[in-house]
């Protein structure tokens, strides 16, 4: 039988599978490290939360809201692994049950899921989390090649901690910067914090990764970084006994992380590049601005979901340019 | 209290609405607007500053003197209810088209809530004059900002499908707990 | 110690008093005459705000009631089709007046194409929107005036009281139709009429709007009305005319005698809540649709018509089919 | 309708909080715990029907164009009763709702009925209203409170079931917020279940 | 924009009609709409608005009818500033002048209350400017 | 039923006025019935207060002192039992709470040992911050029968004998922080006292 | 090569599949009976001239304009009108139009059917557009619009630019790019008149890169012809929509809701030039065209030079008959074109192509959520947000669709055809156009 159907008549072959699917590649190298570093309860935290993830998706498509099932769709996975990647490793099992059905329940599906959500699922999540449980969510594993990590794990604060800490108990960057990772470990991942967050360099090349499919743009993570990179150069500049230097905020806490995987779901970013310019702007400010003077040792959750809110009316101050809007000159 | 504390308080660290819980019902029901709602700020932001000079001044000057504190409530909200409508009155005498162009443009201003609210609030803080009317004027911006910050997200929700069950007011409800759970980052800013 | 209460009377009293003196001034100025009427006739009416009256509203039709009741002391062109009679005459009752009764309506859809009688030519793809797909092309049966089962009028009902027959890819309205007539308005090909409820909620139409030649209609749709006019023939009150090789039966003239049914040869006009007919032997193979009530009454034979009925061409009488 | 309805019917299908949204800053503000919410709303409720009777027994005292100045007078005052006697018999539950007390005389619920209702009845069934309604209120600050203290910190009216605290954002501001929303979504689905 | 200047639309009734004016009065919609009793919520502000309109160009309404009134957005953002965001600066910076002076607190309150009579007084003189320039329509 | 009032002048003044001041006549005498018991409630509380965190005493007296920094003043209760010195219950507060200011009374012997505290108000989060309260925790018990000459009020994390509670590092210094203040003073003035 | 020129927001690239490229336009037998619609323009329908019954000749005039946009129709064999009823059209809708039985081929008198080239043209411009009018031309590029309106530029407007459009930037169609290499110097000399009746002395002929002997071709007929220039344009859907294309050749932007004209260009598609020429140098009315009938599964993808009115299923035969797992038959290119519901229905005026497409290619993907990637976004050449637009009349908020620009929605496809969520972007979209033009008729009414 024919068919008949309005123009157009073909499709383009990408598909939102497809780059969900391809969001995981790029994940896969920060996924190694974090295995690598804090050995198999990070890929416990990883198996758990994507596998509740698929669950209370399921469930709430098939009992709550009884619409089509899209768990296939590869979107809870993401979800998912980036809430484990915003996790400590040696989080409670069911705390990650908890964050799953956070994610799902209250991030994506109160809104009529994949697309309709306003915040980031995983980051709602997280800051559930955060705020509900802080014991847990502030007791970091020293992360360790994988063979010792076996036998034990020691809790030690993230550097931005124990930098917030420290300055906050009168020391100055001076006495404290002895106990820093150096620049390499930084890089690679070998200092505390969640078990995503921590290596710079596997991040990247996820980043570069999605760049080169096309599946987020340039101006999200640069512009957050630049943002970072700025404004904490500035305070260096002026008072580097209290400020860190712009590298080190760069490449400690989740603004990695932050930047390139979670400010750039499209799904609660900007439609414009304009738009999306503006967005990381102001991640990386208010990231900042609680890095800086807020009671967090670190900001990058928050700021996302802050700008995500004002997403609706960046959206609406930055339109795309309409053909045929601008006078000629004639 | 250093000013710049109060108002970075007032607008961020404890929002009016999203931590202190007052004005919520316009809050859930703000238009869709952006722009009325900045209006409505606007409004807002008169008539806060006013009624907290003008109780201020009871409280200190009538209230207190006369050991009268106990009746702090019922004048308050009587000296609020009779202001807004002055307000109303001076305008549509004075201008009756200014005032007709407000008609239309803005919703009702029913913050009762709020307005009260923040006259009590400034007093119990004790809060000088001036601080007082720094308080309030941080107080309708931070309201504004949650305001026009719904209004966007609103607009959002109006052309998305929300699930049955969650559309309306529980959708709203929640997506401002999340946006009070995105607020939690600026705890501790000001001590 | 007793100049406390003293005070605070002295105090509360001088407030009372100014705001007293302020209200009084503002309620001179904002003076605004509602009648209480209105609201009496809003709280009897349905508050479904569907607009089936005509005005936008409930409370614009109260008002709308109690201007006319006030001005020209009848109600007679008003019509709450939700409420229908009863509440009407609860409105009268209000404004002190008397109503006409007026004979309810209900919808009923014009077009019998379902999938075993217009069988699918081809197979539409894009979204369920009648409007969308009329612009597109003629139909999946082929049928460019019938029904195109994609559901606009179940999305303008507000009632619940329409929604499509999976099985036969029609819409079937059912009895908590309130004659709001938007689904007329939904239709983009005017399928969709008020009809008089009859008597007994018994009534008779023609379950088509094809204007095609017989020839032409029939090829999409066995049971097309192919305009052959024996029906009009047959009726002994002038109910029936066709135009534009369509049949429409006039419902203030039919009795429901039912004669029109028997000599369809398509099968194309219906009889709705009628009793089951005696069985008669050469009707028997041509089972007439039979249902008690409306919302089974899509179940109609699938049998094919013989074909060979000759149709009269006739000249195009310039009269619009309703 | 009969006394008995009037008197329940806040409870579910007309509960000023969950099904008519009033007075939605103390429903937020004060349900930390199930007993705050059992106080404010008990606060909410003497002051409703207080001010209902009072109301009912001089509407026809009072001009229209004062009616709404003169029963804020009223309802103010029994604000300040209530205030006061919290002071001074139950100061610790007095902090604890602090701010919240004084609005009472903003909330809608309470001006509401004695405009809608009190204005119009005699003083008994305005009180039966006020009650219905008071209730309705409390039950639904309680039940809130209750879930936010379950949720919070794993306890029920002060009385621990597990180890160690609950989910604290249910204690702060953004569970408030997020609780009502799933409870308000829940109670209409049931209203429409039974409707 | 192409699409023109947007306007703020609002639906009212005509009330009176007296010679080229309609009086049209708006039922302020609450900024509260989910409250379902906000109509008895009238603590601090009017419930309906009268507005007039000049009829001019379109006679065909009678008293009773339903109208949508229409003005452009920008007339809204002016009337909330002249209405309320300059007496508000008004307040304040009168306020900060007098405590400046160093005026005792209550006083330079009320001082800064009373210099909004001559901004009152000042928009009073410019009541007709405002009457050409705040224009509002009747939709269609 | 009967007719309504008409709105006119006289009618709605009249009203008003009227419901005012009955209203003012009702608070009034609500007021002064509750205002023994309200003060009492106050008085009782501050005195449960001082009574947890000194020793059985018959007599307290206020005094507002000068603060070691001279900035700010604090509220020491003396307390004594007949006619001795019991101890001191100071008011003290301090800022650098997580959630701002805490305010806590500190009971010292008259030998500046600690014999109890207690917190008066806090906006700390609960379940974390909160713990600082009796009722919540242990933490307030390590300071029990301390010296801070001897006891150094710090967290371990910063050199000090208090064991911060977990992860509550901000709100354990700052109740420090309280504490030291009313000692610096304590140290100070008790020499002044009485 | 990437700096030629081209139009600035948005596009995309689908592949282009011109399977028929290079073959050479062969003529179509004249088919023994054709249907010949009535209404063949956008605008009004034409009014019959002819009976049941008469015979007339090729050429004749059978319907003529019904209105000021509306066109005249001729018969485009010669025969008897076997019927005048209602037919049906592409659509599946039965509308008038004239069945003619096929009776010889005799010709009107003074029409010129022979190949000669006529290289010089005399006439002024009201005697073109008279001529145009007269040959009932429409826009070959499936638009269908009168072309003698256009060339009437309105007063106060001043046309500066002609623009040939062969551009051709569908998938799969070749028959302007045949057209271009078979008839250059006719359609060199059909752009001259048209210059000559727009008084303009710039033309442009805009190809498309992709078609490299079709620039060399043009550019050297062009050569000695003064003020026609042929400008290569980068590879990019849809660079033949008429404001992408004055974009790309001169940069100016028609405003919204505008005409071409505004801006002082003229749009004509290089078939239509080709059919100016022939209606006024050889006085042939508009009866035939070049039709692509392409398609993965077709035998022999061609290009055909068709009579109007001959049935598609001729053109199908023609070009190796009806494939059996044929899912789809699209009038014009997959981008833009027409599902058709059967091969009966004849070719008109507008008829650019036949696409046959496999049963496997013939459906919709599996629509899921919008993800809010902004890709419909980045590549809508007319800078709209088709998310946006796509929920707001999904929802059935038409006011807010009209302010975000619904209507200068050119109905490309390029956002559907991007889509990741497939989700049917423009259907949604036309049914807002629909919605909002209805909103608008009524609001001009008032
Ligand atoms: C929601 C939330 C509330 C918190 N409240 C407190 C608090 O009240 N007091 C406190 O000292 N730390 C609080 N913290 C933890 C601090 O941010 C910081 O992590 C901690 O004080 C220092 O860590 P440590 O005590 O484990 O060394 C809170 C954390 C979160 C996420
Ligand atoms: C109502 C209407 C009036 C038009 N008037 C003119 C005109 O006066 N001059 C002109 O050159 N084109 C005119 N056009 C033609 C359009 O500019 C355009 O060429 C036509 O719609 C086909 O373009 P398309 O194939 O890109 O859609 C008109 C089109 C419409 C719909
Ligand atoms: C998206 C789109 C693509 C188009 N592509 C072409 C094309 O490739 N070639 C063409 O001649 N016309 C194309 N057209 C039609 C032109 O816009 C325009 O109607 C035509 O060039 C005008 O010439 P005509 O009136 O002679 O047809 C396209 C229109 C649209 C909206
Ligand atoms: C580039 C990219 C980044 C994403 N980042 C997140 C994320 O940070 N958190 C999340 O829950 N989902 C993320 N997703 C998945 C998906 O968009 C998300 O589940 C939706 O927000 C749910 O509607 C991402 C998807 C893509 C393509
Ligand atoms: S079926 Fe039609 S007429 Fe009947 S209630 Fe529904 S929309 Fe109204
Ligand atoms: S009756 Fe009309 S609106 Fe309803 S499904 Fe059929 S075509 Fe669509
Ligand atoms: S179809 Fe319309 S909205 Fe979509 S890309 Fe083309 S012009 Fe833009
Ligand atoms: S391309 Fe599709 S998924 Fe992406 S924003 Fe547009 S409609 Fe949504
Ligand atoms: S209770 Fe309604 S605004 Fe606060």
């Amino acid at each position: 039988m024919l068919t008949i159907s309005g123009s157009p008549h073909l499709h383009g072959d990408n598909s939102t599978k497809k780059i969900m699917y391809g969001v995981v590649t790029a994940m896969l190298p920060a996924m190694v490290v974090a295995i690598w570093y804090f050995g198999l309860g990070a890929l416990e935290i990883i198996v758990l939360s994507v596998g509740f993830s698929l669950f209370f998706e399921w469930l709430i498509q098939k009992y709550l809201i009884k619409g089509p099932l899209t768990i296939t769709d590869g979107s809870a996975m993401v979800t998912g692994i980036l809430l484990a990647f915003n996790v400590p490793s040696n989080l409670p099992w069911w705390m990650i049950i908890i964050g799953a059905l956070v994610a799902i329940g209250i991030g994506k599906m109160s809104f009529g899921g994949l697309g309709k959500n306003i915040f980031n699922p995983a980051l709602v999540s997280r800051v559930f989390l955060l705020v509900s449980f802080p014991v847990a969510m502030t007791s970091w594993p020293k992360p360790s090649p994988i063979t010792k990590t076996l036998v034990d794990t020691i809790t030690g604060p993230t550097p931005l901690g124990f930098v917030k800490e420290g300055l906050g108990a009168g020391k100055t960057l001076a006495e404290l910067s002895q106990h820093l990772p150096g620049y390499g470990q930084q890089l690679m991942g070998q200092m505390g914090g969640s078990l995503g967050e921590v290596s710079a360099l596997a991040l990247i090349i996820g980043g570069i990764y999605m760049l080169w499919k096309k599946i987020i743009t340039w101006e999200i993570p640069v512009s957050v970084l630049v943002t970072v990179f700025v404004f904490s150069g500035i305070l260096w500049q002026i008072d580097p006994l209290h400020y860190t230097n712009p590298v080190f905020n760069l490449l400690t806490g989740g603004i990695m992380l932050g930047a390139i995987f979670m400010a750039t779901d499209m799904v609660t970013s900007p439609m414009t590049r304009g738009g999306q310019l503006l967005f990381g702007f102001g991640i990386g400010l208010i990231t900042m601005l609680i890095r800086v003077w807020g009671a967090y040792p670190e900001g990058v959750s928050f700021a996302i979901l802050l700008m995500n809110s004002v997403v609706p009316l960046i959206n609406k101050g930055f339109k795309p340019k309409r053909f045929g809007t601008v006078k000629m000159a004639a | 209290m250093d000013y710049f504390v109060i108002i970075i308080s007032a607008i961020f660290v404890s929002n009016i609405v999203l931590t202190q819980f007052l004005g919520i019902c316009p809050f859930l029901g703000v238009s869709t607007r952006i722009s009325t709602s900045v209006g409505m700020g606007g409004a807002v932001l008169f008539v806060m500053t006013l009624a907290t000079m003008v109780t201020w001044i009871i409280q200190y000057y009538v209230l207190q003197p006369m050991g009268l504190i106990f009746m702090q409530t019922i004048v308050f909200i009587l000296v609020i209810a009779a202001l807004v409508q002055m307000v109303e009155i001076i305008l549509k005498k004075i201008s009756p088209s200014l005032y007709q162009a407000l008609g239309i443009f803005l919703p009702l201003i029913t913050t009762n809530c709020a307005v009260l609210g923040v006259a009590i609030l400034t007093v119990q803080k004790h809060f000088d004059l001036m601080q007082g009317v720094v308080f309030s004027m941080a107080t309708a911006v931070g309201y504004t900002m949650a305001l026009v910050i719904f209004a966007g997200i609103r607009e959002h929700l109006d052309i998305i499908e929300v699930p049955k069950g969650m559309r309306g007011i529980p959708i709203a409800l929640v997506t401002a707990g999340v946006l009070a759970l995105a607020f939690m980052g600026f705890t501790g800013m000001v001590k | 110690m007793d100049n406390v209460v003293f005070i605070s009377m002295l105090v509360l009293g001088a407030l009372g008093l100014v705001s007293a003196i302020i209200l009084y001034f503002v309620a001179r100025k904002f003076k605004v005459f509602e009648d209480p009427k209105i609201d009496e006739v809003e709280a009897v009416l349905p508050n479904a705000n569907c607009g089936g009256c005509g005005y936008p509203g409930c409370r614009p039709f109260a008002e709308v009631t109690t201007k006319k009741a006030k001005e020209d002391k009848s109600l007679d062109d008003l019509l709450c089709p939700v409420g229908g009679n009863d509440v009407m005459k609860m409105i009268a009752d209000i404004h002190g007046l008397s109503i006409q009764e007026r004979d309810p309506m209900i919808a009923v859809v014009r077009c019998n194409g379902t999938f075993a009688h217009s069988p699918e030519k081809v197979k539409f793809e894009g979204v369920t929107s009648c409007s969308f797909a009329d612009a597109l092309f003629a139909g999946e049966g082929g049928c460019q005036y019938g029904c195109l089962g994609l559901g606009d009028c179940v999305d303008a009902c507000g009632f619940d009281a329409i929604n499509m027959d999976a099985e036969t890819g029609l819409p079937v309205v059912n009895d908590k139709c309130t004659a709001c007539g938007a689904c007329v308005i939904a239709c983009p090909r005017d399928i969709i009429e008020l009809r008089e409820k009859g008597p007994k909620d018994k009534r008779i139409f023609v379950s088509c709007v094809n204007k095609d030649k017989g020839a032409t209609a029939i090829k999409n749709c066995d049971v097309a009305c192919i305009g052959c006019g024996k029906c009009e023939k047959v009726c002994e009150f002038d109910a029936i005319t066709i135009s534009n090789f369509l049949s429409y039966i006039d419902f203030d003239k039919c009795r429901l005698c039912r004669k029109c049914v028997e000599v369809c040869p398509t099968n194309s006009i219906w009889e709705v809540n009628f009793k089951p007919r005696k069985p008669r032997p050469e009707k028997a193979v041509k089972p007439k649709q039979n249902s008690v009530n409306v919302a089974t009454a899509t179940l109609i034979t699938s049998q094919k018509i013989v074909s060979g009925t000759k149709n009269t061409e006739r000249s195009n009488i310039d009269k619009s089919e309703n | 309708m009969n006394q008995v309805q009037n008197l329940t019917k806040g409870f579910i299908k007309e509960n000023p909080v969950f099904v008519l949204l009033l007075g939605m800053c103390p429903t937020l503000g004060t349900t930390t715990s199930a007993l705050n919410g059992l106080g404010m709303g008990l606060a909410t409720a003497f002051v409703l029907v207080g001010s209902n009777v009072v109301v009912s027994m001089v509407k026809n005292l009072i001009p229209d164009k004062v009616r709404i100045p003169s029963f804020i007078v009223i309802i103010a005052s029994f604000v300040t009763i209530v205030e006061l006697v919290m002071q001074a018999y139950v100061p610790a539950l007095y902090a604890q709702l602090g701010l919240f007390i004084p609005l009472i005389v903003v909330n809608c619920i309470v001006l509401g009925r004695a405009e809608a209702f009190a204005s119009k009845n005699t003083v008994w069934s305005s009180a039966i209203d006020g009650l219905g309604m008071g209730l309705g209120f409390a039950f639904a600050l309680t039940v809130l409170g209750a879930v936010r203290e379950l949720l919070g910190s794993g306890a029920l009216f002060g009385i621990h079931f597990i180890k160690g605290d609950g989910m604290l954002a249910f204690i702060l501001a953004p569970g408030a917020f997020i609780a009502l929303g799933y409870i308000i979504a829940v109670i209409n689905r049931l209203n429409k279940k039974t409707a | 924009m192409v699409s023109g200047e947007e306007t703020v639309t609002h639906s009212g009734k005509i009330r009176k009609i007296s010679g080229n004016n309609a009086e049209i009065a708006i039922i302020a919609k609450a900024g509260c709409v989910s409250c379902s009793l906000n109509n008895v919520c009238s603590v601090s502000d009017m419930k309906e608005k009268i507005i007039e309109v000049d009829l001019r160009q379109i006679q065909h309404y009678r008293e009773g009818d339903d109208v949508v009134v229409e003005m452009k957005q920008s007339y809204g953002t002016w009337a909330v500033l002249l209405g309320y965001f300059f007496p508000f600066l008004v307040l304040f910076f009168g306020l900060m002048l007098f405590l400046h002076f160093g005026l005792d607190q209550g006083l330079a309150g009320i001082l800064s209350i009373v210099l909004l009579i001559p901004y009152y007084s000042l928009l009073y003189l410019l009541r007709n400017f405002f009457k050409k320039r705040f224009r509002y329509n009747i939709q269609f | 039923m009967a007719s309504k009032k008409e709105s006119n002048f006289v009618n709605m003044v009249l009203a008003l006025v009227m419901v005012s001041v009955v209203a003012a006549l009702a608070l009034g005498s609500v007021y002064m019935l509750t205002k023994k018991p309200i003060a009492l409630a106050q008085k009782r509380k501050q005195e449960a207060a001082i009574k947890a965190v000194l020793p059985a005493f018959d007599h307290v007296k206020g005094v507002k002192v000068p603060d070691a920094d001279g900035n700010d003043s604090l509220l020491f209760n003396v307390a004594t039992k007949d006619g001795k010195l019991v101890g001191i219950a100071v008011n003290t507060y301090t800022d650098k709470g997580f959630g701002g200011k805490i305010k806590a009374m500190i009971g010292f012997l008259p030998n500046g040992t600690i014999y109890n505290t207690s917190i008066l108000e806090l906006k700390e989060t609960p379940g974390l911050g909160t713990k600082l309260q009796k009722s919540k925790s242990d933490f307030p018990n390590q300071f029990k029968g301390k010296n801070p000459k001897t006891f150094q009020l710090k967290v371990t994390k910063d050199g000090g004998d208090v064991d911060a509670i977990t992860a509550a590092t901000i709100s354990s210094r700052a109740f420090c922080d309280a504490v030291q203040r009313a000692y610096d003073t304590f140290e100070k003035e008790k020499n002044h006292i009485n | 090569m990437g700096f030629l020129k081209t139009f600035v927001l948005g596009g995309i690239h689908p592949p282009e599949n011109k399977l028929s490229a290079g073959k050479p336009i062969r003529s179509l037998s004249v088919p023994v009976q054709v249907v010949v619609p009535m209404g063949q323009n956008l605008g009004a329908p034409s009014k019959p001239v002819v009976k049941r019954g008469d015979k007339v000749k090729t050429g004749q005039l059978i319907a003529e304009a019904g209105g000021f946009i509306s066109s005249n129709v001729h018969s485009p064999v010669s025969g008897t009108i076997f019927k005048i009823d209602n037919m049906m059209d592409a659509s599946g809708f039965r509308r008038p139009a004239f069945i003619i039985k096929v009776e010889g081929d005799e010709w009107m008198d003074g029409i010129d059917n022979t190949e000669t080239f006529v290289k010089d043209v005399t006439l002024s411009s009201e005697e073109i557009i008279a001529k145009v009018k007269n040959a009932g031309i429409v826009g070959m590029g499936g638009a269908t619009f009168p072309t003698h309106v256009k060339l009437m530029v309105p007063p106060g407007r001043n046309a500066e630019y002609l623009i040939i459009n062969g551009v051709e930037c569908e998938p799969y169609l070749t028959a302007d790019h045949q057209l271009m290499l078979e008839k250059g110097p006719e359609i060199v000399v059909g752009t001259k008149i048209l210059m000559k009746a727009l008084k303009v002395n710039r033309a442009v002929i805009g190809i498309e890169n992709n078609k490299p002997d079709a620039i060399k071709l043009m550019r050297d007929l062009t050569a000695e012809e003064e003020g026609i220039v042929v400008q290569p344009l980068k590879v990019k859907y849809p660079q033949g929509g008429e404001k992408q294309l004055i974009k790309a050749v001169t940069n100016r932007e028609v405003p919204s809701g505008k005409l071409p004209i505004e801006v002082g260009c003229v749009v004509q598609n290089v078939g239509t030039a080709f059919a100016v020429y022939e209606a006024v140098t050889k006085n042939k009315p508009l009866i035939e065209r070049v039709v692509t009938v392409t398609g993965k599964a077709l035998e022999n993808p061609s290009n055909l030079r068709v009579r109007i009115g001959t049935p598609v299923r001729a053109l199908v035969d023609e070009a190796g008959g009806f494939p059996d797992d044929t899912g789809k038959i699209i009038g014009g290119g997959p981008m833009m074109g027409k599902a058709l519901a059967t091969l009966d229905v004849p070719v008109v005026k507008g008829t650019s192509g036949i696409l046959l497409q496999r049963e496997e290619a013939a459906h919709r993907p599996v629509e899921g959520p919008c993800i809010r990637c902004s890709k419909c976004t980045q590549v809508c050449p007319m800078g709209l947000e088709p998310f946006l637009l796509s929920r707001l009349a999904r929802v059935g908020n038409y006011e807010a669709a009209e302010g975000e620009g619904v209507m200068d929605c050119i109905e490309c496809g390029s956002c559907q055809y991007t889509c990741p969520a497939k989700i049917p972007l423009l259907d949604y979209l036309r049914l807002g156009k629909n919605k909002v033009g209805v909103l608008i008729r009524a609001r001009t009414k008032r």
